[in-house]
C-alpha cells in the first residue's frame, strides 16, 4: 500500500470547486475535476416499490427518467445519476445490476438523443455486522462483491460504498462522548477494513473498466455530526463532532490510497480534507441535501467541490413533476452558478462567499474549510506512519485549530468539552500497538460481540 | 482550465424539417386545406363558399376542412407544430364546419356529446379551454359546465346530456379531491361513464384510485379517448390503454 | 392616480438584491430592502386537511412551527412566512383571519424566545371569474375583501394578491399566440383592474396599520411563460412569454403607482422591471421554486431580489423532516450567500455571475435580467400617458431587444414569430381609444362571456 | 449600506444556567450520586462500596443510583445535559446496579420486560441502542435482538419473553414496512402489546395506522411508556398520550 506523503496541492488557496490535480473521465462524455462542475442527483424509491423486482425497476426507471428529461429541458450540460443501493439491490445481487443496467441504457438513449453527458455511480450497501459476525468472511460481504461485480458487468461507470468497519466501537464511544473509543473505531479499525475492502473492490472495478469512486465516513463521523444536530440540539457536542471529521479523514483517505480515484462519496464531509492530500475529484452535498438532513455548512461545503449532489430524495409528487426533477433542478442552478463564476474567472471570489457564509456557523464547518482542511490535512500526510498516528494528529490538529481562532465562539460546554477532547487525545500512547492493546482491554468489556478478527488483529 | 459550460441550447441542436402537408384533391379543396393548416380565420368562409362551386358541403368538410384537421394534428404530435398554431387551425376550422353547416341547412352529426368542467373551487381553467379546443375541433359536442363548478351541478349536467365522456380539470391538490366525489355520485346513481380528469396537480396515481377515473396527462389525448369512449370501450379499457 | 414618470435608479448597474430605494419594514424586527436579503416560504396544506377549519389550521401550525424551527436550528437571521390562500381561506374570511392569527402568534413566540426576526404575507385568493359575473360587484368581491380585512385585522404584516382582471380575454389569447388581446386583456384590462383592485387593498391595509404588498402577473404573464416550458416544448413560443412579460411589467405596476409599497410578489418576474421603476423591494423566486415549476431564470431572477421565495411547496415527509423545513434550509443558505457577498462588497460579482447563468438560456430569462429589465422600465414610464401605451411600448422594446442582440439565439421558428410579434405591435393603433375599440369588436365575438363592464368601459 | 448579518448563533444566546442537583441523604450517599451524575463508571463501584458501610444495597439503590439517574433524566430534560452524559451516567448507575446486586446475592426485581429491536434490511442501530441504554438506567429488562432482525425472529421472542412493550427503529423508508407486518402478525396470534416504533424514516401518521402502532419520536420516551405499558395501560391509551 502507497500511503499520501505529501499533499497535492501547494497551498489551500490553490484549491477551488471544478479543478483537481486529478481528473477522471467516464460514462457518456463525463468529466470530473477538469474545470467544471457537475450535479449529481440521488433518487430513492418509495416504500413498497421494493416488494419485487420489477416494481422496484419501474421505480428507477421513472425516477431516472424525470430526472434526465428536467436536465435536458432546462439545459443542463450534464447529470450523474446515483443508485444509492436499498439492501434489497445488494442482498440480490441481480437487482443492483439490472438497475445499474437499465439506468446506462437511458442516459445512453438520451445521449444519443440531445448529446446530454452522464454517468452512473452504483453505491453497493455494505450490510455486514461487525458485532454479529467475521466481517471478513460472511455472506453479507459476498453478496457486496458479488453486486459490484454485476454493476459493473452492466456497465455502471463508478462504483462506491459506504462502509462500516468499526462502526460497533465508534457507535458506542460518539453517544458517549468518548474520543478514545472513537479515534479507534473509525482512525484504527475503520482503516483496517478500508484497507480490507477496498482491495477488492478496485480489483473488480479494474477487471470490468469501471471506475473505482469513492468510500464516506457516514458510518461514523456523519453519525457524530448528525447527532450534533442543529444550533440548539443537546445531543453529541459539535466539537466533538468537528474532531471526528478529522478522525474520518485519515480513515477515508484509505480508500484512495488502495487505488480508488473518485470521485469521492457526497455524503462525505471529509473531502475537502481528501482533496487537498489526494488531489482527485469530489463529490460533496450540502443546502441541496437539506431532504436527507439539516446541514451547517451549507454553502461552504460546495467552495471545493467538483460533484455537487442531494444526498437522497425519496420519490414523491411536488406540484410540478415530482422530486426526482425538482432535486435536478436545484443542483443544476446551484452548479451553473460556480460554472459562470468559472467562465468569468471569478471562482475565488464565489468561494470566498460560500466560506463566508458558514465558516463560523459551527466548529464542525470550521474544520472542513478549505484553510482548515488544508491543515489538517498536511498534519495527517506528515504523521503518516501508521493509521492511528495519522488520524490522532489530524484529530489533534483540528482541536487546536477551533481553539485557536477566537472568530470561532464556542458555548462553554463546548469549549471545555474541546479542551477535554484534546487533553485526552494527546494523553494517548504514541506507538499504535500500545493504543490498540488500550483499546482491545476496554472495548472487549464494554462492546458487546466487539471482535478484533474482523480487522485481522 | 477550459471555459466551463454553463448551459446547452438543446433545442437550437433539435431544429426540425420544413412542414409537409397533404395534397387536397383539387385547388379549391387545397385553398380550404391550406387556410385550415395556417390557421387563416379571416379567410375560411370565403374560401369554403368558393369551394362550393364545384362541391358539396359534406365533401367540403370531408375532403378539406377535416382532412386538414388531421394534418395539423399530426404536425403537432411531430413536434413541428406549436400549441398556438394548433388551436387557430381548429378554429378556422370550426369557422369553415359553420358555414357548411348553414349550407346544408342543418348540423352535421357530432361524434358524440363530452361535458367538460374544472373543479368546485378552482379557477384554472386554461387546460379545460384547450380541451375544448381540441375537441370540438375533433368532431365532438362540448357542453362546457365552465370552471369552479359544484359537484352537483356536474351530476346534473351529466343526467341531462348523457355524454360518452366527462372531463374535469383541476390545478390545485385541495380541489381535486371533487373528483372522487363525482365518481362516486355516477356510481351511486348507476352512471358507468368515462371519467378523464387532468390539470397539473392531478397525478395517474391518485386518478386512478377511484371507479371511472382516467388520467389525462396532454390535453391531445381527449380526442382518442373520446374516439374510444364513442365506441362504447368500457372505461376500464380505456384507462388499460391510456394509464399504463 | 400617481402614475410613474422617471426612473427609481440611474442605471441598471445600480440595481442589487437586498438594497432598494424605499425599503420597507414591518412584523418582527424585519426589513426589506435594507441592505439584506431574507428567504420567504410558502408551505401548501396536504389534500384533505382543507376539509375543516380546525384540520387547516392544525396543518398551518405543524407547517408554520417546522419552518421556524429549521430557521433557529440553522441559525438563519430571518424569515417571512407567505399564507397562500387556498380557496377556502378567502371564501371564509374567519378562515383566512384565523389562520394570520396564528401565524403572527407562533412567531412572536419564537422572537421571544430566539430574538429571530420575522413576518406574515396573506395572499388572498382572487377567485371573481370575468366572464361569469360582474367582478365589481360579486360575492367573490365581497368575500376577498371580508378576507382583506380579517386578516389583517389578525395582525398579517402584509397584505398581497394575484388578482386576475382581464384573464378571460389573456387566456385565450396567450394559448393563440394573439399578441393583440394579450396586450388588451393584460395591458388594458388587467391595468384597469389593478387600479379597481388596489385602491381598495390599500384602504384596508391602512386602516389596521398593514402594509399593502404586492400583486403578479401570475394569471397572465406567467400563464405564457409556464406554457412556453422548458427548452424543448412545442407550445406558447418563448418570444411569445417573453414579450408577454414586459406587458405584465406596465400592468403589475399599477399596484404600486395605488399604494401597494412592496414586497412584490415572488411569482412576479416582472419584478426587475417593478424595481427599477418604483424602487420598493421586491420577491422574486427561482431555483428553489423547482418544487412548484420548471424555471428557465433559476440564478438570474435573484439578481436584484429583497426576499427569495420558493413560491409553493405542498407539505409532506422528506428523510429529514417535512418540506416545510427542506425549503426553509435550502433558501436559507441561497441568501446567506447573498449577504455574504454583501458583507464582503462583492454583490456586484455574485450578481454577474447569476446572470451570466442564464441570460442567454432562454429569451424570456434575457428581458428579466437586469440591463433589459431597466431599458423595458425606461420605455413604460417614457410611454406613460396611458396603460395602453406604456404597456406596447414595453413590449416593442423587449422584442426589438432580443431581436438586436446576436447572443441571444433563437431556434427559426421563434425568430420568425418575434419579427410576426413585432410587426403586429408596431401595426395598433396609436391611440388608446381606438385600441379598446377594435379589441372589442373582435374579443366580444370570439371569447364568451367577455364583458366590458367588468373594466368600466 | 450595513454589513449584511450572515447568521446568528442564537446557541449563544441561549446559554443556560448551572446544574443544581438535589442533595443526599448523607455524605457516603452523596459520593454515589455525585459518581452517576458526573458519569464516573471507574469509581462508582468502590464508592458503592463505601456506602454499603452504612446502607443496606437497597438503600444504596433507592436513595443514591435511582435518585441520581432521576436526576440526570431532569438535567437531560432541561436542556443542561447533553445526550453523551446522559448516557455515561447510565453506565456509571448500571454498574453500580451490579454491584448492589452482587451484594445482595441476587438480581433487583427489574419494572418489566421490553423487547427491542431494529428492522429487517436495516443496520442503523444507533437509535435502538439509545433507547436500550435509557431503558436500562430505569429499571427495566431489556431484550436487545439487535439490527436487521426478520419478522419472525420479533414475533418468535415476543412468545418467548412476554414483554410489557415492544420496539422497533428503521432508518429507511424500505425497511420500516416490517413494522406493520409484525403488527399484524401480533394481532393474528392474539398478542395485544403495545409496538412502540421510531427512527428517523418513521412517521407518526404511518405508524398509527395500523393497530397496535404507536409512534417514538425521541428516545427519551420509551422509559414513560414502558412505565405505562407495565402498568396495564392499554395499547389506545399509550397512543393517545403520546401521539396526539
Ligand atoms: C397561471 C396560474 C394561475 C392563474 C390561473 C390562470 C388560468 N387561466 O388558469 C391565476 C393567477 C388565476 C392563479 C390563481 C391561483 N393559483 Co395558480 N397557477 C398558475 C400556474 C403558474 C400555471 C397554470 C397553468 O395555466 N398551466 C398551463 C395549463 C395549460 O396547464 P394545465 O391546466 O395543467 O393543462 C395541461 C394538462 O394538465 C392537460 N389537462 C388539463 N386538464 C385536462 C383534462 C383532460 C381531460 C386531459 C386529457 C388533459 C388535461 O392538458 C393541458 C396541456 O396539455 C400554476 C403553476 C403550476 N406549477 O402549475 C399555478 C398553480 C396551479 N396555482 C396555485 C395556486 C395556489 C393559486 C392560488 C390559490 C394563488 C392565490 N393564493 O391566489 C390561486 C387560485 C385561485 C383559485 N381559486 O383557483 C398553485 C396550486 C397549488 C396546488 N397544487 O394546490 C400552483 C401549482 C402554483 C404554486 N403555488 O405552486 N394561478
Ligand atoms: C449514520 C447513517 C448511516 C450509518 C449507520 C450507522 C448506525 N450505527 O446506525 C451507515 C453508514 C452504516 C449507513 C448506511 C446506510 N444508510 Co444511512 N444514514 C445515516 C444517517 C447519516 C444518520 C442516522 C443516525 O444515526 N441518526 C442518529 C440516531 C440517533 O437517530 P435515530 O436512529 O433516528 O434515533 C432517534 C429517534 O428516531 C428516536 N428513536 C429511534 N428508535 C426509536 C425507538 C423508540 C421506541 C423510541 C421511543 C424512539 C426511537 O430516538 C433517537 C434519538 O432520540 C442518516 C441520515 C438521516 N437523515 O437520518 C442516513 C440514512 C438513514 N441512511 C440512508 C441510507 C439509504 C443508507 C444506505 C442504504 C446507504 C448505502 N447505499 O450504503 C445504508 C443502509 C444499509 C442498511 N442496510 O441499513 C438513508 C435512508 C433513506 C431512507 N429513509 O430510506 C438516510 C436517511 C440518508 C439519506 N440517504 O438520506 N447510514
Amino acid at each position: 500500500m502507497a500511503k499520501f506523503t505529501k499533499m497535492a496541492y501547494k497551498s489551500a488557496d490553490e484549491m477551488i470547486f471544478g479543478t483537481t490535480k486529478k481528473p477522471v473521465k467516464y460514462g457518456r462524455d463525463f468529466e470530473l475535476g477538469g474545470g467544471m462542475v457537475y450535479p449529481e442527483i440521488v433518487n430513492h424509491p418509495r416504500p413498497g416499490s421494493e416488494e419485487t423486482k420489477k416494481s422496484l425497476m419501474r421505480e428507477y426507471e421513472k425516477m431516472t427518467q424525470e430526472s434526465m428529461e428536467r436536465a435536458v429541458t432546462l439545459g443542463f450540460p450534464g447529470l450523474q445519476v446515483e443508485l444509492e443501493h436499498v439492501w434489497q439491490m445488494t442482498k440480490n445481487p441481480d437487482w443492483g445490476g439490472d438497475i445499474a443496467g437499465q439506468t446506462v441504457r437511458q442516459q445512453e438513449d438520451m445521449y444519443q438523443k440531445y448529446g446530454i453527458k452522464s454517468a452512473v455511480r452504483a453505491t453497493i450497501a455494505d450490510n455486514r455486522k461487525p458485532e454479529e459476525e467475521n466481517i471478513r468472511d460472511c455472506r453479507n460481504l459476498e453478496l457486496a462483491l458479488a453486486t459490484f461485480e454485476s454493476s459493473a458487468k452492466n456497465k455502471a461507470d463508478n462504483l462506491s460504498m459506504e462502509s462500516v468497519g468499526g462502526k460497533e466501537i465508534s457507535d458506542h464511544s460518539i453517544a458517549r462522548g468518548d474520543i478514545r473509543g472513537t479515534l479507534f473505531g473509525i482512525g484504527v479499525l475503520g482503516s483496517r477494513d478500508m484497507e480490507f475492502m477496498w482491495k477488492q473492490i478496485v480489483d473488480i472495478a479494474n477487471k470490468h473498466g469501471a471506475t473505482p469512486g469513492g468510500d464516506t465516513n457516514c458510518a461514523q463521523a456523519n453519525v457524530a455530526m448528525f447527532m450534533a444536530g442543529g444550533m440548539l440540539d443537546k445531543s453529541v457536542s459539535h466539537v466533538f463532532a468537528a474532531v471526528t471529521r478529522a478522525i474520518g479523514a485519515a480513515r477515508t483517505l484509505t480508500a484512495y490510497e488502495m487505488g480508488a480515484k473518485g470521485p469521492t462519496k457526497d455524503c462525505a464531509y471529509e473531502d475537502p480534507i481528501i482533496k487537498a492530500i489526494a488531489g482527485i475529484p469530489i463529490a460533496t452535498e450540502g443546502k441541496t441535501c437539506a431532504c436527507a438532513h439539516a446541514d451547517l455548512q451549507g454553502n461552504l461545503i460546495m467552495a471545493v467541490t467538483d460533484l455537487w449532489s442531494n444526498e437522497a430524495v425519496e420519490y414523491h409528487d411536488m406540484f410540478f413533476g415530482t422530486t426526482a426533477g425538482c432535486f435536478v433542478e436545484i443542483l443544476g442552478y446551484d452548479v451553473a452558478l460556480m460554472n459562470s463564476a468559472i467562465a468569468l474567472g471569478k471562482e475565488k471570489d464565489l468561494q470566498e462567499m460560500m466560506v463566508y457564509s458558514d465558516m463560523y456557523r459551527d466548529p464542525h464547518t470550521y474544520v472542513v474549510a478549505p484553510a482548515q482542511a488544508y491543515e489538517i490535512g498536511k498534519e495527517i500526510v506528515a504523521n503518516n506512519t501508521d493509521y492511528y498516528s495519522r488520524a490522532r494528529a489530524g484529530a489533534i490538529c483540528a482541536a487546536k485549530l477551533i481553539l485557536g481562532d477566537e472568530k470561532m465562539r464556542l458555548s462553554n460546554y463546548e469549549k471545555e468539552d474541546l479542551q477535554r477532547i484534546l487533553r485526552e487525545l494527546e494523553s494517548f500512547p504514541d506507538k499504535e500497538a500500545d493504543f490498540i492493546d488500550q483499546c482491545a482491554a476496554i472495548y472487549k468489556k464494554s462492546v458487546p460481540g466487539f471482535n478484533l478478527g474482523n480487522y485481522g488483529l | 482550465m477550459a471555459i466551463a459550460e454553463v448551459f446547452v441550447r438543446y433545442d437550437l441542436k433539435e431544429e426540425l424539417g420544413e412542414k409537409k402537408v397533404a395534397a387536397a384533391k383539387d385547388p379549391l379543396l387545397q385553398k380550404v386545406m391550406d387556410a385550415v393548416v395556417e390557421g387563416d380565420e379571416d379567410n375560411i368562409i370565403a374560401l369554403v363558399n368558393e369551394a362550393f362551386k364545384s362541391h358539396d358541403p359534406m365533401v367540403v368538410i370531408r375532403e378539406g376542412l377535416v382532412k386538414a384537421m388531421d394534418e395539423v394534428s399530426r404536425l403537432w404530435n411531430e413536434g413541428i407544430y406549436y400549441l398556438p398554431q394548433t388551436l387557430i387551425s381548429s378554429d378556422a376550422m370550426l369557422a369553415g364546419l359553420e358555414e357548411c353547416e348553414r349550407k346544408m341547412g342543418k348540423s352535421m352529426e357530432r361524434k358524440g356529446v363530452v361535458v367538460t368542467h374544472t373543479a368546485e373551487g378552482d379557477i384554472h381553467d386554461l387546460g379545460q379551454q384547450i380541451v375544448n379546443a381540441l375537441l370540438r375541433a375533433n368532431g365532438f359536442e362540448v357542453v362546457d359546465l365552465g370552471k369552479d363548478v359544484p359537484v352537483d351541478d356536474v351530476v346534473e349536467a351529466v343526467k341531462q346530456y348523457k355524454p360518452a365522456m366527462v372531463t374535469g380539470t383541476a390545478l390545485m391538490t385541495t380541489t381535486m379531491t371533487a373528483f372522487q366525489k363525482i365518481a362516486n355520485r355516477f356510481k351511486r346513481d348507476g352512471i358507468e361513464v368515462p371519467f378523464v380528469c387532468g390539470g397539473g396537480a392531478v397525478a395517474l396515481e391518485w386518478v386512478t384510485s377511484f371507479d371511472l377515473g382516467i388520467y389525462g396527462k396532454e390535453a391531445q389525448e381527449a380526442p382518442p379517448m373520446a374516439d374510444d369512449a364513442v365506441d362504447g370501450v368500457p372505461w376500464t379499457k380505456i384507462r388499460e390503454k391510456y394509464n399504463t
